[in-house]
């Protein structure tokens, strides 16, 4: 029942947000529409509901964290959403609410949903919520933005689907058909050769929705023209559904015991992504296409983490928390900035200070958690011997930071508007950043114990354990 | 029927090879209308004991697929004003022989996968060749309209594959592609109409203002 | 502490000022001069003591501190050396590195004396002077470990003393070359020629002379009885590098002890009567070859 | 350990007290003073227990994260690096206030006030931690903190520069530090140091890989050519007081960090011990070097830095040398000389830093061939200087010629070692530092405080406050404590080496037994060194009262009215060194008529760095055809990995199927 909730909520409330013409109940919608989300969300961990619609809704620890943190970038977002509203009326306004609502629906189906299928139609939802928060400003740029990203995505949706096509083949009836948990029970009775051609094809798919190199390229266009909250939402809770996604194809493909044949594939897209990541970070200029590519070096992380197992699973869950709340917090602040127009500490000191924040944060420098996930994911190359990933994931990270810190100090301490009037920022625009930046922090320090169990437990799945 | 499915089947990539081929617009959309209808039939050949949601799957794909879908393009093209040409990135002879190759890369591939047994033996490389030839398409053709319809031969080769699922996986698979190919193209026009709008033109090479510097 | 050792210390005190002396006489002799008597530099420096002295309004207490800590650090760096062959009368594990230091830090007062003239002259032969000793400490120090390593001991006593004379028959040519070096050290510290000339006229050829243009009277007879008992101190080392002598008696080995400090002093003028003066920018190269020998010295010693 | 942390709260307190009581300006200052002077006190006593045989307890806090407990506890070693953090923390804390209250801009000052009194929370956290992960989290708030100090002014674009350098270079050593921890901990149970420590003998290779690691990670921070390039920038530009605290402590948590590395790993293997050697070599001359090259007088401290790290890396080499090859004793003498020339270090270069402040506050100008003079007008600060520059050249009677009379001991001793007996020659490197060193600061202190100003700033310049003479006149008196009695720092130094890897307890009893009567004599000749110049200068006056006194100009061989610009400057000065070694060290001499210019170029910086960056900008350009905004070429892409991992399928599960 909950289960159900929490989709149905944010749907309904979406509806409501378009029914209404004035903006103030258009974003009353979208507050109660979060809260009431996390509020669930929270119910659910409290009380761990069982499955429903005959197991294709189920709440494990692996969807749990992903929900959670979905639930909570977009309460914090919502609340970024009222203050930016305040700033600027993005064209086709009444969309643009039910839009985000509809997005916080699907991806709840997709954290929820047990069956391939229904995981599947979750992410297609995703897609296509988002595609009009691009298209806000209904400008060239926006356009060829969004034009971009449905095709490329589209084609990957599809092949995704191709995949889940040939994970059924490959069941050829050993129990509910294209139901998680049977196939990952039966997992011995799936037919390899059909389980690695779908595992192919559901990880072009679902990469390409993560932004996997080089299946990312629609992300820079997309995170570049989309406004700050968009691509705090798109880099942090898209791609944590993205990541669900091929998580949970790597789930029954380890519980078929294929790990040998998939896991070289996640370490070689984890590799190249943290490469093209660093080839582009150097020497950019636009501040979102530097996130957006930070974006990708995170995701190649955490395929990385998936694909060494042990502690790099752990590592890849824990870091996929971290990544959505970081990535909040950037694109956020970034945000701020250019919502301003000129950069510079003079006018917008507290999103400067936080944007410097986030440089740290997103570097996986301590205390942040970022660096707790990311040092698990290193510990686990090594671990497994593969020095050699340890290095060059090493030294791309280098390039990365020092490629970031060039450019956002460059931001941070560069020329100030000459008339500096000091600009007092709107707590709505301040708020949810600082609300981030201390999550991460505090994820650096200090994890709840239900989060340490569901972790372990999450890691198990994927079959990893923690450090 | 074994035969019928097989001679479908091969009507299908023929398909492919006229949306290849053609230099006119409106013979690409033809070509996706035929094959939309062959896919329609596909399931009643495939599962003559013909039970109800056999029929409805044979009737919804037909009316999306043979029938709006391509009234929809056709209406695009009137909007925009679409100049008739396909204006290909590569040649069209050349187009054809990298289709053939396509077709023999998906039986290659398939030849290595155990088949489902019997008549569907056919269906898995017909669905592979249309996927490939898709993207081909999508890839290869400058013009939106006609990437539509590579996406829609791309679509349709996916939806091939589900059919050999009809009977395990019940309706879902339907929904899926028939949700898929919708919305995606609805949207997809739209996106064109806007282009047209801004562009005066249906050329999406135009669109490549985005890029690092 | 024992009575000979305050003889020796006593003696190379009152004898520093003869060796330049001899030296020049020398040098005069072998180049057909009567030249100026032995105890021309006890004279000079008794006629300084009696002048009086003038100041530039300049300088500031840096400028006559300076004489009185080179005298007192080469006094206390005289204390090191073990005069009569056997002990010094302070000595300990490492007191080569202490007896350097008290020299440097005798320089580093007479350098900062001249740059607080503020006379170009003076700054330039204080900037030649580091120069000059930035690259004897080299050599110097590994003549140490060469013989640190001939001895088997960490101290100036040890290393001159009875375990060298055991080393000596062994270790002949690694000595001699560490002789060797040690002379060329001693013509740098001692500020002669090749490396400087005292008997300049032209300040801007001097080196020594020109740092201490400036100083008059008490102060200029204390920086030239320091000089002097520099000159005796490298003249000691040398001798006790050459001629161990802790077998033998006290009263002789610091009787050895003169005469070795004479035949040092004439070595210098021979040289001088035989070499000119080098220019300033081959020094470096004069020195090198010094540390070069030592250093040849110490791997003959390693692989022994 | 209860002392110790209510010590370092007092000073967190404090800092904080300074932005809470803002607008008690007054009141806020004396609570930060206070606070911060007494907290460092308090915490600086269970450092001196421990260091007395004693010991302290320890502070253990259950994690819920991964890598086990986080642990804080007081060894030998970190309560000598307390010492170090604590007395010169307080001392450049305290300079800071009076320092930087002229100042424009309250609130950034105030501000650097606070993240000054939490850096040094920050080192004392780091030296006590024992466990890798709060190990690393204060490692890197050390060094962000440090960042924002170093920025103070970031305003100057050449600030903004030598900040961003600083700060790209010390996160790259923590990714090697992460690395280091991450690779070691996969054989240990959990990341506290005792198990780590447990694991040290099943590390592959020798511990190689970890000593290369660290050795990187930790050098970048100390410092060492070629990993200083950041150094120089960073404390020329920082604020005085902030560069004494960095070049005095926190490039010394590289130091630490190394001795920990041999504390926890054991004996290093051999070629690390002579690797560390080569680099000390190198960074003594070759700082050195640079230094004198300098015009700038706080880059040329900065450079001296870099040197003195490398007579800490030569005692630290030849100790592990010594370890490795079984000389316990010429291990422990070559530690301790580390150990102790660390704190030495620490406290004269904070002395000369803010001596230099000082100068810079009184004309406002750091360069060297602007200044002189000084020694008339500000007495008090040119003896902190003097004494300061003595210590540092290594001469008696004061505390830098002890340490390196210790490491001269290791490496001398090294010569009866037998695999190792080659490290004797760094006695001749050893030497060749300290004469160039004597060469750079008889350049600094005679054209800085002697002869005559050479500017009218030189001219105007005024005694400073006794806020500022104050930490000055303590730093020095430690120098001279250490210097007199040296067996009152040595002590500790030898206790401190022999908790390291391969010494026994017995090697430093015998250390201690070989060098205890060495270090009475040098107490004994110091004090002779006072007593007898003391005496002289007495008999001096009294002879020269009874003979005639003249002043005059100074002789200038006849010229008639000497002026300013006739003295010998700086860059003359070390002209015929650079002459010699000025390819070396990078200089770039030009003559033209009279005019005589010296422009000295990092190396490193400017030679391998940042053409490498120009470099790696050029690949970073050479790569972005790929993204060029062409849809076909992005789905082009997809196709291509489909087929691709479609291929990698059929190669993989060749075979199967019908």
């Amino acid at each position: 029942m909950i289960l159900l909730g929490l989709v149905a909520v944010p749907a309904l409330a979406a509806a409501g947000a378009y029914a209404h013409r004035e903006a103030p109940w258009r974003t009353a919608w979208l507050i109660t529409g979060a809260l009431l989300h996390l509020g669930l969300v929270a119910f659910a961990w409290a009380s761990r509901p069982g499955p429903a619609l005959g197991g294709w809704l189920a709440l494990d620890a692996l969807g749990s964290i992903v929900l959670a943190t979905v639930s909570v970038l977009f309460a914090v977002i919502a609340s970024y959403t009222v203050g930016y509203l305040r700033w600027e009326q993005p064209r086709g306004g009444r969309a643009f609410v039910s839009c985000l609502l509809v997005f916080l629906a699907a991806a709840s189906l997709v954290a929820l949903s047990h069956h391939f299928v229904l995981l599947w139609i979750g992410l297609e939802a995703t897609t296509l919520a988002v595609a009009p928060l691009i298209f806000h400003r209904h400008d060239r740029r926006s356009l060829e933005a969004v034009w971009k990203y449905l095709v490329i995505s589209s084609v990957a949706i599809a092949l995704a689907l191709l995949g889940v096509f040939f994970l059924a083949t490959a069941q050829a009836g050993a129990g509910r058909p294209l139901v998680l948990e049977d196939l990952v029970a039966q997992g011995t009775r799936l037919h390899p050769d059909w389980l690695k051609a779908a595992f192919i094809f559901l990880l072009v798919g679902f990469g390409t929705k993560m932004g996997l190199a080089p299946l990312h390229t629609w992300k820079p266009d997309a995170y570049g023209e989309a406004p700050g909250l968009v691509g705090g939402l798109m880099a942090g809770a898209l791609t944590s559904c993205a990541f669900l996604a091929v998580a949970r194809s790597t789930q029954v493909a380890l519980a078929a015991g294929v790990g040998p044949f998939i896991r070289p594939l996640l370490l070689a897209f984890g590799l190249l992504s943290l490469g093209v990541a660093a080839a582009f970070l150097v020497g950019q200029t636009d501040l979102r296409r530097l996130l957006a590519y930070s974006s990708v070096e995170h995701m190649g992380l955490l395929a990385l983490g998936l694909g060494l197992g042990a502690a790099g699973s752990y590592g890849a869950v824990l870091h996929m928390i971290n990544n959505a709340f970081v990535k909040g917090l950037l694109f956020l602040a970034a945000g701020n900035l250019l919502l301003r127009g000129a950069a510079g500490t003079h006018r917008t000191p507290v999103s400067a200070g936080l944007l410097l924040v986030g440089l740290f944060a997103v570097t996986g420098s301590p205390p942040f958690g970022t660096f707790l996930s990311e040092f698990a994911i290193l510990g686990a190359a090594f671990q497994g011997g593969h020095y050699w990933i340890a290095g060059t994931a090493l030294a791309l990270l280098a390039l990365i930071f020092v490629a970031l810190a060039v450019r956002i100090l460059g931001v941070i301490h560069g020329p100030s508007p000459g008339a500096a009037e000091a600009a007092r920022e709107s707590p709505w625009l301040v708020a949810g950043p600082i609300a981030l930046a201390l999550a991460v922090l505090l994820l650096g320090v200090y994890l709840p114990s239900a989060l340490v169990d569901a972790l372990g437990a999450a890691a198990g799945a994927l079959g990893g354990r923690a450090p | 029927m074994a035969r019928l499915v097989e001679l479908l089947l091969l009507l299908v990539i023929l398909t492919n090879f006229i949306v290849l081929g053609t230099t006119r617009l409106s013979t690409c959309i033809r070509a996706v209308a035929l094959q939309g209808f062959l896919l329609g039939v596909l399931p009643l050949a495939l599962y003559p004991r013909g039970e109800l949601h056999t029929w409805g799957l044979a009737l919804g794909t037909v009316a999306v697929k043979a029938v709006i879908l391509p009234r929809f393009l056709r209406w695009a093209i009137r909007e925009a004003a679409v100049r008739r040409e396909v204006e290909p990135r590569v040649g069209y002879a050349l187009s054809l022989l990298l289709g053939v190759a396509a077709v023999a890369v998906a039986f290659a591939i398939s030849g290595r996968l155990p088949l489902p047994e019997g008549a569907r033996a056919m269906l898995v490389p017909a669905a592979l060749a249309t996927v490939i030839l898709g993207l081909f398409v999508l890839i290869t053709r400058s013009k939106a309209l006609v990437q539509v319809v590579g996406y829609l031969m791309l679509e349709n080769g996916v939806y091939l594959f589900g059919l050999t699922h009809v009977e395990e996986v019940p309706f879902l698979v339907e929904a899926g592609v028939l949700l898929d190919v919708f919305v995606g193209v609805f949207i997809m026009g739209i996106v064109v109409f806007h282009i047209n709008r801004e562009f005066d033109s249906l050329d999406s090479t135009r669109l490549s203002e985005l890029v690092d510097r | 502490m024992s009575w000979s050792a305050l003889l020796g210390l006593a003696i190379v005190l009152g004898l520093a000022p003869l060796l330049p002396g001899v030296a020049a006489k020398t040098r005069a002799r072998l180049t057909g001069r009567r030249g100026a008597p032995l105890l021309q530099l006890y004279r000079d420096l008794a006629r300084l003591w009696r002048k009086g002295v003038v100041y530039s309004r300049t300088t500031t207490f840096a400028f006559r501190v300076a004489p009185v800590v080179l005298v007192v650090t080469a006094v206390l760096a005289a204390c090191l050396v073990p005069l009569d062959g056997r002990r010094a009368l302070v000595g300990f594990s490492g007191d080569f590195v202490a007896f350097a230091a008290l020299l440097a830090l005798g320089r580093f007062a007479l350098v900062l004396a001249a740059w607080d003239t503020g006379s170009s002259f003076e700054g330039m032969g204080a900037s030649r002077e580091v120069t000059v000793a930035a690259f004897a400490e080299p050599a110097l120090f590994l003549t140490f470990v060469a013989l640190v390593l001939a001895s088997g001991s960490l101290s100036l006593g040890g290393a001159l003393g009875a375990p060298l004379a055991a080393a000596w028959p062994s270790a002949a040519p690694a000595l001699a070359l560490v002789t060797a070096s040690l002379f060329l050290v001693l013509l740098a510290e001692g500020s002669r020629v090749p490396v400087d000339d005292p008997a300049t006229h032209l300040e801007l050829t001097m080196i020594h002379e020109v740092m201490v243009l400036d100083h008059s009277g008490l102060d200029l007879a204390l920086i030239l009885y320091g000089g002097a008992l520099k000159l005796s101190l490298f003249g000691a080392l040398l001798v006790g590098a050459v001629a161990p002598r802790a077998e033998i008696p006290p009263a002789i080995a610091v009787g050895v002890l003169v005469a070795g400090l004479l035949v040092v002093a004439m070595a210098v003028g021979v040289v001088e009567s035989v070499m000119a003066r080098l220019r300033l920018s081959r020094v470096p190269q004069f020195l090198t070859a010094a540390s070069a020998l030592a250093a040849l010295a110490v791997i003959l010693l390693l692989v022994r | 350990m209860t002392l110790f942390l209510g010590g370092i709260a007092a000073v967190a307190l404090g800092g904080l007290a300074l932005v809470a009581l803002s607008f008690r300006p007054r009141w806020a200052a004396a609570a930060f003073q206070l606070l911060v002077g007494g907290g460092c006190m308090a915490a600086v006593l269970p450092a001196l227990r421990v260091l007395s045989g004693g010991t302290a307890g320890e502070l253990r806090i259950r994690a819920t994260v991964p890598g086990g407990d986080w642990v804080f506890g007081i060894d030998p070693l970190s309560a000598f690096f307390l010492l170090v953090v604590l007395g010169v923390g307080a001392a450049a804390a305290l300079y800071g206030v009076s320092y930087l209250s002229s100042e424009s801009g309250a609130g950034p000052v105030r501000t650097a006030h606070a993240v000054t009194a939490l850096e040094i929370v920050a080192l004392a956290l780091v030296v006590t931690a024992r466990s890798a992960i709060p190990f690393l989290i204060t490692w890197e708030i050390m060094a962000v903190l440090a960042y924002f100090l170093v920025v103070f002014e970031s305003r100057l674009p050449d600030v903004r520069r030598a900040g961003l350098i600083y700060l790209i270079c010390t996160h790259t050593g923590t990714l090697a530090l992460v690395a280091l921890f991450a690779s070691w901990g996969q054989l240990a149970g959990d990341l506290s140091f005792d198990a780590l420590a447990a694991a040290a003998p099943a590390l592959p290779a020798g511990a190689a890989l970890v000593f290369a690691l660290g050795l990187c990670g930790f050098g970048f921070k100390a410092g060492l050519v070629p990993l200083h390039f950041w150094l120089p920038g960073a404390h020329g530009v920082a604020p005085s007081h902030v560069s004494a605290l960095m070049s005095g402590v926190v490039i010394k948590m590289g130091i630490y960090g190394l001795l920990r590395l041999v504390n926890l790993a054991g004996a290093p293997p051999a070629w690390w011990g002579w690797l560390v050697l080569v680099l000390g070599l190198g960074s003594g001359v070759l700082g050195v070097l640079w230094a004198l090259a300098q015009h700038d007088l706080k880059r040329l401290l900065a450079y001296h830095s870099v040197e003195n790290i490398g007579i800490i890396l030569l005692g630290l080499g030849v100790g592990a040398l010594g370890a490795r090859s079984g000389a316990p004793t010429v291990a422990v003498l070559g530690f301790a000389g580390a150990v102790l020339h660390t704190l030495n270090h620490a406290l004269f270069k904070s002395l000369l830093f803010l001596g230099a402040g000082a100068v810079l506050r009184a004309t406002g100008t750091r360069l060297i061939d602007r200044l002189g003079g000084l020694g008339r007008r500000m007495p008090y600060t040119w003896g902190a200087f003097l004494v300061g520059s003595i210590a540092i050249v290594g001469l008696p009677p004061l505390n830098g010629f002890v340490s390196e009379w210790l490491v001269y001991q290791g490496l001398l001793r090294s010569g009866a070692m037998a695999p190792a007996r080659a490290a004797v020659f760094g006695v001749a490197g050893l030497a060749l530092i300290g004469a160039l060193a004597l060469a750079c600061f008889a350049k600094v202190g005679g054209a800085v405080f002697l002869g005559q100003p050479r500017s009218a700033q030189a001219r105007e310049g005024r005694e400073v406050g006794v806020g500022l003479l104050a930490p000055m006149a303590a730093l020095a008196f430690g120098c001279a404590v250490i210097g007199m009695a040296p067996a009152v720092a040595v002590s500790p130094a030898l206790r401190v080496a022999a908790t390291l890897g391969g010494v026994g307890r017995g090697a430093a009893g015998e250390a201690a037994a070989a060098i205890g009567p060495a270090l009475t004599w040098i107490a004994l000749t110091a004090a002779a060194l006072l007593a007898l110049v003391a005496a002289g200068w007495w008999l001096r006056t009294r002879v020269l009262s009874r003979r005639p006194q003249a002043w005059t100009e100074t002789w200038a061989c006849g010229y008639a009215r000497p002026d300013p610009r006739m003295q010998y400057t700086a860059a003359s000065f070390a002209a015929p060194l650079m002459a010699a070694y000025g390819r070396a060290a990078g200089v770039h001499v030009t003559r033209e008529g009279g005019a005589f210019h010296t422009h000295a170029t990092d190396p490193v910086l400017d030679g391998v760095a940042l053409p490498l960056w120009q470099r790696v900008l050029a690949w970073g350009q050479a790569v972005r055809p790929i993204q060029q905004g062409r849809l076909w070429m992005y789905l082009l892409y997809v196709l291509g990995a489909l087929l691709g991992l479609l291929l990698y399928l059929a190669l993989r599960a060749g075979g199967t199927g019908p």
